[in-house]
């Protein structure tokens, strides 16, 4: 079966190494926080300066001047450390960041990225999109792995305008987990009861599937 | 030192010189560490046909948002600009000019021009809709494109306490872009929720030193949170 | 949080991984602000080849000075190498290399370096031999030339105090171009005269945040003073 | 008769504008701020990363984190701000400076200066000077007019290694105050009891001479 957001979540937590600092893009990257495994310790830096973010404030805590990236209240953790824009930006974009986890509309067989236009529509802007996956060590992209009409998102080339090219090396959808390497999506796990031929169906770039293919663990 | 003493005490003074088509660099990511009051100066001169270079434009009502009312600002240049009904309003109508610009490439390009870096390059936006039409290079193997840097006529800053010397700190993450702008600016306006003696802040915890900063204002800030959210205590 | 962890306790463990012919980005303006004992390190090493980027390159027996005793240094990157007579006769040899770099611009290579902007266009040394052989590009009629940024395998920074994390900050103008190094290095050693919990140190007032430090040292310092100026009280 | 050292620090003193940020090169410049005007404040930029130097520290004020760029123990002036080398330059290079006064080995009549390097010497570094005649947005040369042989270093062109082209509009030597424009010296004042015969003569670039010219008033 399909993974739920929080699945999705779940399992990209699994790739958080102790001591790692991330950045988590909106949506299903940001629930990635709730799901760190235990005994593993992570530090979450928010792009508008902010490293060492903590959960939201409670009512006695909210403090318009403490939000993150999605401009939500926050609270920074024990250790945290706060800085300008063009700090930040020196630490993603210099690949001190160690994983960004960001969402996508198309990812395509050689790394590329498309998540912040989609022409015809009105463009509200990349924000630090572009940064973060010129600058990131290790990328991962959440999203479904087909359209709401069932088409893939996982394409030979992306149609949609880029967001970066040739950055992206690691893909967890409701359905798998992939790894681009050699111009090829290469499938490294599937979600728990959905098969390799449903997968590849879904997959409109090159896919290679080697040996047995094991079931997520959660 | 009455040659330093930088503090005016009136919202006319702190914007004085600001006209018609000149370029104002503002300080804030969102409506965080935005300078509110001077905001609000702008609207009541009526300048139009500015350039505003800020991570966002505000909210409907709120922020930059308001200049957009009067039809004041000709182009933004932004990151972001998706929390703004009127703003897109414009936008379709050809009302108003928007160039998007990576939230990175933005604040180093305030940086830069503030430092006298006339244009640097960057891996960011090489291969999209960004990377077009500018010049690509490849050092060491990967190709970057060459952005240049930004300077204002105005700076609007947002700073938490300021001292009689231009001397600021900024509180929490309403530092974000205010120290860039700040050193961006031919005329740098700060405005602050407190006003302090030369020599309070320690010398080496001051974010932007005076020298880039040429008015200093006291406001009254509404601080109004976009997305307040909370856990149960 | 073990993962963050950076302290190591003795100099071995703060310097393991440094080998031959490496680059090494050291903090430091003459012998202000030098990480003293991961210098004193290096030399016991006994590693060779090494280029070292610096403002300074210390004076004879101290700071990176004791490095040229054996000849462990084969390049040196640097604004000014006045003070040493080793120095000078191993360059006069031609037993040592020297990229003289302009204070500014080196300052601004290791920030780039670390910043990941693999060059900057910047009028420093336009019509000097600092530009010989280097692009010249007209920016609004100005001549700028291109300078490549500075990255380096270790960068060893001197800090007053760092927390377990790594968070740094700088005393007085001990400050100068620790917190560049210190973003510039694959691996970045930071000896500090006090180790504190994370926490003591406010968040706004960190000058290295912890994400650019893989070691924490303590160190014991002589802090020689090269130049002594009193006046009468 | 020639200016002193101090006397030429005191003609460039005059020149500091009330609220101005200066920075003072080692020798004669540093003299300079002994003698700032009554009624003037100036603030002095350190380009190791000091705004506001204050004077010498007394023996129980001595730090050795409190250094100025000619390495020498200083103390912060009230209201003084301390940043890294980057930011140092960043302000100098970006013209927030007003004014930079440095010595200089020649000067010609293009505004170009040579104050680093002579060839067959050997060459110890430029240090922060190319960065900032780069930058500052007034720059005063102090040196003497001529060299112990007699020789001017006021020349139609330099003919040692540049620190600057283009960048220099105001000298002050132990015999006169200049401003370059239009490729051009032109004389501003005379040193007290010097002829304007002697300063021609004492200059080898091109030399305007208009009216009357005054002496320097101390």
């Amino acid at each position: 079966m399909a993974l739920s957001r929080e699945q999705i979540a779940m399992r990209v937590a699994q790739e958080f190494k102790d001591g790692s600092y991330i950045n988590l893009g909106i949506g299903i990257p940001t629930l990635a926080a709730n799901y760190v495994p235990q005994g593993i310790t992570v530090m979450l830096q928010s792009e508008n300066g902010l490293l060492g973010m903590g959960p939201y404030p409670t009512e006695e805590q909210v403090d318009a001047d403490m939000i993150n990236a999605g401009k939500e209240t926050v609270t920074a953790s024990t250790g945290a450390s706060i800085f300008s824009s063009a700090e930040s930006f020196a630490m993603i974009r210099g690949g001190h960041v160690d994983i960004t986890v960001l969402g996508a509309f198309e990812v395509d067989q050689n790394g590329n990225i498309a998540s912040w236009m989609i022409p015809g529509k009105l463009v509200k802007g990349m924000g630090g999109a572009m940064d973060l996956v010129a600058g990131a060590k290790n990328i991962i992209v959440t999203m479904t792995h087909a359209d709401k009409h069932g088409n893939s998102k996982l394409l030979e080339q992306c149609t949609l305008p880029l967001t970066g090219v040739n950055c992206i090396n690691r893909i967890i959808t409701d359905l798998a987990m992939l790894e681009i390497r050699d111009n090829t999506f290469h499938l490294l796990e599937r979600a728990p009861g959905v098969s390799v031929e449903e997968i590849k169906q879904k997959t409109a770039g090159k896919l290679v599937v080697e040996g047995d293919i094991p079931e997520m663990q959660f | 030192m009455a040659g330093f003493d930088k503090v005016v005490s009136s919202y006319e003074e702190a914007m004085a010189g600001l006209e018609d088509n000149m370029t104002v660099i503002a300080g804030g990511f969102g409506l965080c560490g935005i300078p509110e009051g001077l905001i609000a100066q702008i609207k009541k001169m009526g300048v139009s046909g500015l350039t505003v270079v800020s991570n966002n434009c505000g909210v409907d009502g709120f922020g930059l948002g308001i200049l957009l009312e009067d039809r004041q600002i000709r182009k933004m240049i932004a990151s972001y600009v998706g929390e703004n009904a009127l703003f897109e309003k414009q936008l379709l109508n050809g009302e108003l000019e928007v160039e998007l610009t990576p939230q990175g490439t933005l604040a180093e390009k305030m940086r830069a021009g503030g430092a006298g870096i006339p244009a640097f390059y960057t891996a960011t936006g090489y291969g999209t809709p960004v990377g077009e039409g500018k010049e690509v290079r490849e050092f060491n193997g990967r190709p970057y494109i060459l952005e240049p840097s930004i300077t204002g006529d105005f700076a609007i800053v947002k700073a938490w306490k300021a001292d009689r010397y231009g001397n600021c700190v900024y509180r929490h993450t309403a530092q974000n872009f205010n120290p860039m702008a700040a050193t961006a600016g031919k005329i740098t306006v700060v405005e602050v929720e407190e006003i302090v003696e030369p020599g309070e802040i320690p010398p080496s915890q001051i974010h932007t030193p005076g020298i880039y900063v040429n008015r200093v204002i006291k406001g009254n800030f509404e601080k109004r949170i976009e997305r307040k959210v909370t856990r149960s205590a």
